[in-house]
């Protein structure tokens, strides 16, 4: 017993004590970064660019902590309130709007070079930028659509569209379910990837309200969702994704392998599918534009970004590390390993999969042509994606599509006057 | 000097386990109660106002919550009796002297050891939708092809059931190691007994195990009833709280309102409402046991 | 009869067996998984082939181990589990024995008290308390993630269900034989409530095993988390890799396993002890 | 060591009510045994257990010599106690469970395996030093609680109802070992049971008690010969005194009483004075018959005839049940050596030794 309450002394002693670390060498910045631990790819690049960085000059030293993505805002969060984020730190392009609301982040626009913002996707600069200053830069972007097999299309006659204006219209769209259906198994053709997280939903199907002239907010003063997200543009839009999901159109995917197994033809999914499909259909695969609702095809876009915390005590020097990370080596040595859209024209340039003729190119068409739609920038998005998500949800297992939007613009407009319309607090 | 030294003494003993109490459940607990009455966000660098009863009175008018309420509701009133019937079936099972016990034992108990987010992974392949899911492909052969493949976690009436079912896998093991330590602590003369006075085995569990057993029951039942109405995490990984809320708990719309939408303020009003029920159903069982005892 | 005995014997097995079937498949298919090659996993999952392993791949295991710091997360889980159970036996049996054998001003009060925390989960207080340990500074430490969970409600009330009955007369011959209170308690009390401390041992080993929210608040880095966290890495962006995630959970719960079969029987003898008392 | 022990008007109430002491007063010799007996519930437990300190004293003062001991904790009392269930150290060994007490003391290693093996030597359990308790019969268990008691050479020793246990043949053997036991050692003792026999059987002297009151201190004949109320005359004895409701009248010869419907002649040598009786004349009275006190009487000779209703054949000895209510409520006993011939439902005569009968006020209060 003695020796037990001498060693629990001990350990606590020992907790107590482990916030001591060892000094830096004189003249060295000692800089704390975090990343979200993704793909086991990912994570071997940034680890390998971290040593680079780190081998190749004396001036500053990365600690890079990993943070698993499905609890990263919990964890910034809980950071930003104990007042331990980092220097730099990595995180999903929709909620940097409620952390520069918040007040924790530095912009960015006085600290990166000129140039190097010139380079970058007009996609990625808007994402970013939140009340006229950049707060964040993303090494690649994302893209959305739809993966298909070239020869099942054929077989039955349908028009494969190459650009985001030859869209199939949703009518074309439902015709060729409904064709592909005859030919399929179980009538499951089509792959929303229903498995997936939490935000996969506001992602990936908000660009169908926007397509339909609908919206999951009022962007021109972000103060409500109703009569836009609960408007009859979205609901009738909502509705066509409902009766796919209640025909049987839709294979739950609880596997998440409906299409490289071959059960269905489409698949409703990011760039980062790309590598698994193609290996498992070579050129059969092909890419095209998600269908157009009435108002042209419309998609997602956004992916991590990098931020500067307000409390660094060396924000050039985080800096650094953002323009390191943007060079087109490093940004390709990134999209080489997730798949995603190379950030810079200069690295796109260089990339065989996004250059034009590349299979690829078809996300590049999407961002830099306006296709693309950046989610609502707004601190009000956290409750924006998990309302919309509930709706979608609620939609999904038979919800009236008017009444689960009805609830979702109601959650949303509640939540915005609860926080007075999210008055600028943090003057940048 | 005895009496003295023995107050100073109880209390001593006591205090570093209160102290702990007081400091990392007693004061969050009333922090919670003062937030519930502000409309405080994660984070959010409004300063929090005193809202009165708003988060209360929009609790009760969301069909989230009132829907949780009554899932946990059914959640119980299934789960309690249904495990631990099927617990005490196993322990009866298990008390006899057969070769191999200890390894049964081991194995009804091996589920109760993994943490239920793992169980609920493993349980949701089971559930896999269409024909080739685990559980329809079972059911397809056990009914001889009469069974038309379901989407369990996405069914509303299936969904709940479904995770009726992986928590009383998981948590029978637990119960059944308790019920059969209390069967064996049942002194063999009484079954003698009855056997002389021409008992048979019906009457023999009915006049002597039932009755031996029953506070060993009333133990197992109260910590199951509390056990279910803190479920989560298999709601989490599992369902989410749909299909249409069909599977949503309290504890769910807790740390959804908390961590999710950053409602601190919605969720501490739903711990307080939570920690009011929790302590009536206590209060309930345990006048129902003392009636029952007189 | 004996045919009759020797039938009811039968059916018993039969019985048993079809439930241990029924209760070990689900664990089956996860240890089964974590054995096959990635591809396999989900695709076998539905039929009768995801029970059998095929040729043994041991190259999930291999996986874990290169994806995250497997043995960092071990050491760090087996720690604090370790403390808050030992901790915990150390502060709640002396509260269980203050409640059940000492009489001090207060006493019924605080014991109303206590039981009525008995239904708080960590869930429920976790905001306020995060809130509270971040003015403590104490983010990112062993201390974070233990000294919440040493004091609790239900250990206590064990503790207190079994020294109550536990006969008086021993306390008070040693106290006649001049052992004061603590001695008595540490001397006479203790080595003979061994089957207590093993079940509260094991229900802490159990509940705290797991424990995903409260970490995840609170840690940061590798340096200091469980394994319950580690397992989060493998929930990433999909594809998920089920083999890794299987092989993960096999090794996660290997611990537990041996800590209830080591003290199974005191566990036995101490859940009649306590749990009958109702 | 000299140790004489003293109740000064101690009482003790506990919440609930039950097993109170009142204004208890005792006064035990130095190497005394003093049995403490009554009904369970009467406060004997309770005495002992204040003196032992397991319990504090609500009023009054306990001494042990001259010093008074209230506020000292149970080891400053230098008392010893063996427990009703012994309270053997379940995972202590017998060796280690004697030398316990010792090693609290924090007595040298020799000297505490000294007195261990004396205790052992003297208590003949040297073979069994190496036991663990389970592994003990009652007796043994009880001697080892005994030695426990012992080996630290207390000022006092108490026991509290150590023979309960036992079965009825052991019970004897360890009765008397244990008074063989205390008379060697010399140690004022106080021992707590519910059986009279134990208590009049043991006792240097026997207080008996009743709900929460001492009824009466004196030597085991005293207790028998003269009790001094209805309660300590019914409960001393097996079976106890016939008590019962009676009157007295002045006659010519004397006075008389009545018992049964007939009137008795009070006897000139009677234990009570007649003076005092006298005082009585007219007024309800108790009477007290001890069952002895009665004998089978040819019909000349016989002075009542009453109703045999049950018989109970102990071998050396019957009891007569006569159809005489009691004040209990239960039947007269009557006690007789030899095997009368009787059946039950006849009219029996019966002799009464006259100078045998006690009497009592109404308050219950022996007139002597």
């Amino acid at each position: 017993m003695r020796i037990l309450l001498i060693s629990l002394a001990f350990v606590f002693l020992a907790a107590c004590d482990r916030s001591e670390q060892p000094k830096p060498e004189a003249g060295t910045v000692q800089l704390s970064v975090w990343a979200h631990a993704g793909q086991a790819s990912e994570r071997r690049t940034i680890e390998r660019q971290v040593q680079a960085f780190n081998q190749q000059q004396d001036a500053i030293q990365i600690s890079m902590t990993f943070i698993p993505e499905r609890s990263y805002n919990a964890q910034v969060q809980a950071a930003a309130i104990a007042g331990a984020l980092p220097d730099l730190l990595e995180f999903d392009v929709p909620y940097l709007y409620n952390y520069a609301w918040q007040g924790h982040l530095l912009p960015l626009e006085t600290l990166l070079p000129h140039s190097l913002q010139q380079d970058l996707l007009p996609s990625i600069i808007k994402q970013g930028t939140y009340q006229g200053h950049l707060y964040g830069v993303g090494t690649f972007d994302s893209g959305l659509a739809l993966y298909a097999r070239r020869s099942l299309l054929q077989k039955v006659n349908a028009r494969i569209p190459l650009h985001p204006k030859q869209a199939w219209s949703v009518q074309e769209f439902e015709q060729l379910l409904d064709r592909l259906a005859v030919e399929d198994d179980d009538g499951a053709v089509l792959d929303l990837k229903l498995n997936y997280p939490d935000e996969w939903f506001s992602y990936a199907f908000s660009p169908v309200l926007q397509s339909a002239g609908g919206d999951l907010i009022d962007r021109s003063d972000y103060q409500t969702a109703s009569g836009v997200l609960n408007g009859a543009a979205s609901v009738t839009a909502m509705q066509h994704v409902q009766g796919w999901l209640t025909t049987g159109r839709v294979d739950p995917n609880v596997d998440d392998a409906a299409f490289v197994t071959g059960r269905v033809a489409l698949s409703w999914a990011g760039h980062w599918e790309y590598r698994r499909y193609h290996e498992a259909f070579g050129d059969d695969l092909i890419l095209v534009p998600l269908p157009d609702f009435g108002r042209g095809s419309r998609t997602g876009q956004g992916s991590w970004v990098w931020g500067i915390s307000r409390h660094s005590a060396v924000p050039d020097k985080a800096a650094e590390v953002i323009a390191y990370l943007l060079r087109p080596a490093q940004i390709l040595a990134m999209t080489e390993a997730n798949g995603a859209v190379p950030a810079t024209h200069t690295a796109i340039a260089q990339s065989p999969l996004y250059q034009p003729g590349g299979p690829l190119h078809l996300f590049v068409v999407q961002l830099a042509e306006g296709y693309a739609v950046p989610r609502p920038r707004t601190p009000a998005y956290p409750v924006i994606s998990a309302s919309f998500r509930q709706a979608f949800a609620d939609i999904r297992d038979g919800l009236p599509v008017q009444q689960a939007l009805d609830r979702a613009a109601a959650a949303i407009d509640e939540d915005i006057r609860d926080n007075r319309g999210y008055p600028s607090i943090a003057a940048p | 000097m005895p009496q003295r030294a023995l107050i100073s003494a109880g209390l001593l003993f006591a205090l570093p386990a209160l102290a702990g109490l007081l400091i990392f459940v007693a004061v969050p607990f009333l922090l919670s109660i003062g937030l519930s009455f502000t409309n405080l966000r994660l984070g959010s660098p409004l300063a929090p106002e005193f809202v009165g009863l708003t988060q209360f009175v929009r609790l009760f008018a969301d069909d989230a919550f009132t829907r949780a309420l009554l899932n946990n509701l059914l959640f119980t009133i299934v789960v309690v009796p249904v495990q631990t019937l099927l617990a005490l079936g196993l322990a009866l099972l298990l008390n006899q002297p057969l070769r191999g016990l200890a390894l049964f034992r081991t194995l009804f108990f091996m589920p109760v050891v993994f943490p239920l987010a793992l169980v609920s992974v493993v349980w949701i392949l089971i559930y896999a939708p269409g024909p080739d899911g685990m559980l329809n492909s079972f059911l397809h052969l056990i009914t001889l092809g009469h069974w038309v493949p379901r989407d369990f976690l996405h069914d509303p009436w299936l969904a709940l059931p479904a995770i009726m079912l992986t928590s009383i896998w998981q948590g029978a093991g637990f119960q059944m190691v308790i019920l059969l330590a209390g069967l064996q602590s049942i002194p063999e003369e009484l079954y003698e007994a009855a056997r002389i006075d021409g008992a048979g085995r019906w009457q023999r569990f009915w006049f002597i195990t039932l009755p031996q057993l029953r506070n060993t029951l009333i133990f197992v039942m109260l910590v199951t009833t509390i056990l279910t109405f803190r479920l989560f995490e298999q709601v989490q990984i599992m369902t989410r709280g749909g299909p249409r809320h069909a599977t949503t708990t309290i504890m769910y719309e807790a740390v959804q309102a908390a961590f999710s939408r950053q409602q601190v303020a919605k969720g501490a009003a739903i711990t307080v409402i939570f920690f009011l029920i929790v302590l009536l159903v206590t209060l309930l069982q345990r006048r129902l046991a003392r009636q029952e005892r007189l | 009869m004996n045919g009759r005995r020797m039938l009811t014997t039968g059916l018993r097995y039969a019985a048993l067996l079809l439930l241990a079937v029924l209760f070990v498949s689900p664990i089956l298919l996860m240890v089964v998984g974590s054995l096959k090659p990635e591809a396999r996993v989900l695709v076998e999952a539905g039929s009768l082939k995801a029970f059998v392993p095929g040729e043994w791949d041991l190259r999930n295991y291999r996986d874990v181990f290169a994806r995250v710091a497997f043995g960092r997360y071990l050491f760090n889980s087996l720690f604090i589990t370790g403390m808050v159970v030992l901790a915990g036996m150390v502060v709640n049996s002396l509260a269980g024995y203050a409640f059940a054998r000492l009489a001090w001003r207060g006493r019924k009060v605080l014991f109303v008290l206590v039981l009525a925390i008995l239904i708080l989960p960590l869930e429920a207080i976790a905001v306020p308390l995060f809130y509270q340990v971040t003015l403590f500074g104490w983010r990112d430490t062993y201390l974070v993630q233990i000294a919440p969970f040493v004091a609790n409600a239900f250990s206590i009330y064990l503790f207190y269900t079994f020294f109550l009955g536990l006969p008086r007369e021993l306390e008070e011959a040693a106290r006649l034989d001049g052992a004061g209170v603590l001695r008595t308690f540490l001397t006479i009390i203790v080595p003979n409530s061994k089957p207590v401390f093993a079940t509260v041992a094991i229900l802490g080993f159990l509940m705290q095993w797991g424990v995903f929210l409260w970490p995840l608040m609170v840690t940061g880095g590798e340096a200091v988390r469980p394994l319950p966290l580690a397992i989060a890495t493998f929930y990433t962006l999909p594809p998920l890799q089920w083999g890794d995630i299987f092989a993960f959970g096999v090794m996660m719960v290997l611990p537990i396993l041996l800590v209830f079969i080591f003290f199974q029987r005191w566990f036995i003898r101490g859940v009649v002890a306590t749990g009958i008392k109702g | 060591m000299m140790a004489s022990v003293t109740y000064k008007q101690v009482s003790k109430r506990f919440e609930d009510g039950t097993g109170a002491l009142v204004d208890f007063d005792l006064q035990v010799d130095d190497g005394e045994l003093m049995v403490l007996v009554g009904p369970s519930g009467c406060g004997k437990s309770t005495a002992l257990r204040l003196l032992a300190g397991l319990e504090s004293v609500s009023a009054g003062e306990l001494l042990i010599n001259d010093t008074v001991i209230n506020d000292l904790s149970p080891q400053q009392r230098n008392i010893a106690m063996v427990f009703q269930n012994y309270a053997l150290y379940p995972h202590m060994s017998v060796r280690r469970n004697l030398a316990f007490p010792l090693r609290m003391m924090k007595l040298p290693a020799e000297e505490v395996a000294r007195r261990t093996a004396w205790a052992a030597e003297l208590l003949e359990l040297s073979d069994l030093l190496e036991r663990m308790p389970k592994q003990l019969s009652g007796g043994q268990r009880q001697r080892v609680a005994m030695g426990r008691a012992i080996v630290r050479e207390p000022q006092v020793f108490l026991m509290d109802e150590t023979l309960s246990n036992l079965d009825a043949k052991l019970r004897i053997q360890i009765r008397i070992e244990i008074a063989a036991l205390q008379r060697r050692l010399n140690i004022t003792t106080l021992y707590v049971t519910h059986d009279q026999v134990e208590a009049m059987t043991l006792g240097d002297r026997v207080a008996v008690m009743n709900a929460g009151r001492l009824q009466q201190v004196a030597m085991p004949q005293v207790l028998y010969e003269r009790p001094d109320n209805t309660f300590v005359a019914g409960f001393i004895g097996s079976p106890g005194m016939n008590v019962l409701a009676s009157r007295l009248q002045r006659r010519e010869s004397g006075l008389a009483v009545e018992f049964s419907g007939q009137w008795l002649d009070v006897s000139l040598d009677s234990r009570a004075s007649h003076a005092r009786l006298a005082r009585y004349v007219d007024q309800p009275v108790f009477i007290g018959l001890r069952p002895e006190a009665l004998e089978l009487a040819s019909a000349t000779r016989a002075q009542v005839e009453l109703t045999l209703t049950a018989v109970e054949a102990l071998g050396h000895e019957q009891l007569l049940y006569f159809d005489v209510p009691l004040i209990t409520g239960s039947n007269m006993i009557v006690r007789v050596q030899d095997t009368p011939a009787v059946t039950i439902g006849d009219r029996i005569p019966l002799r009464i030794h006259a100078r045998e009968l006690c009497f009592f006020d109404a308050q219950g209060a022996a007139i002597y």
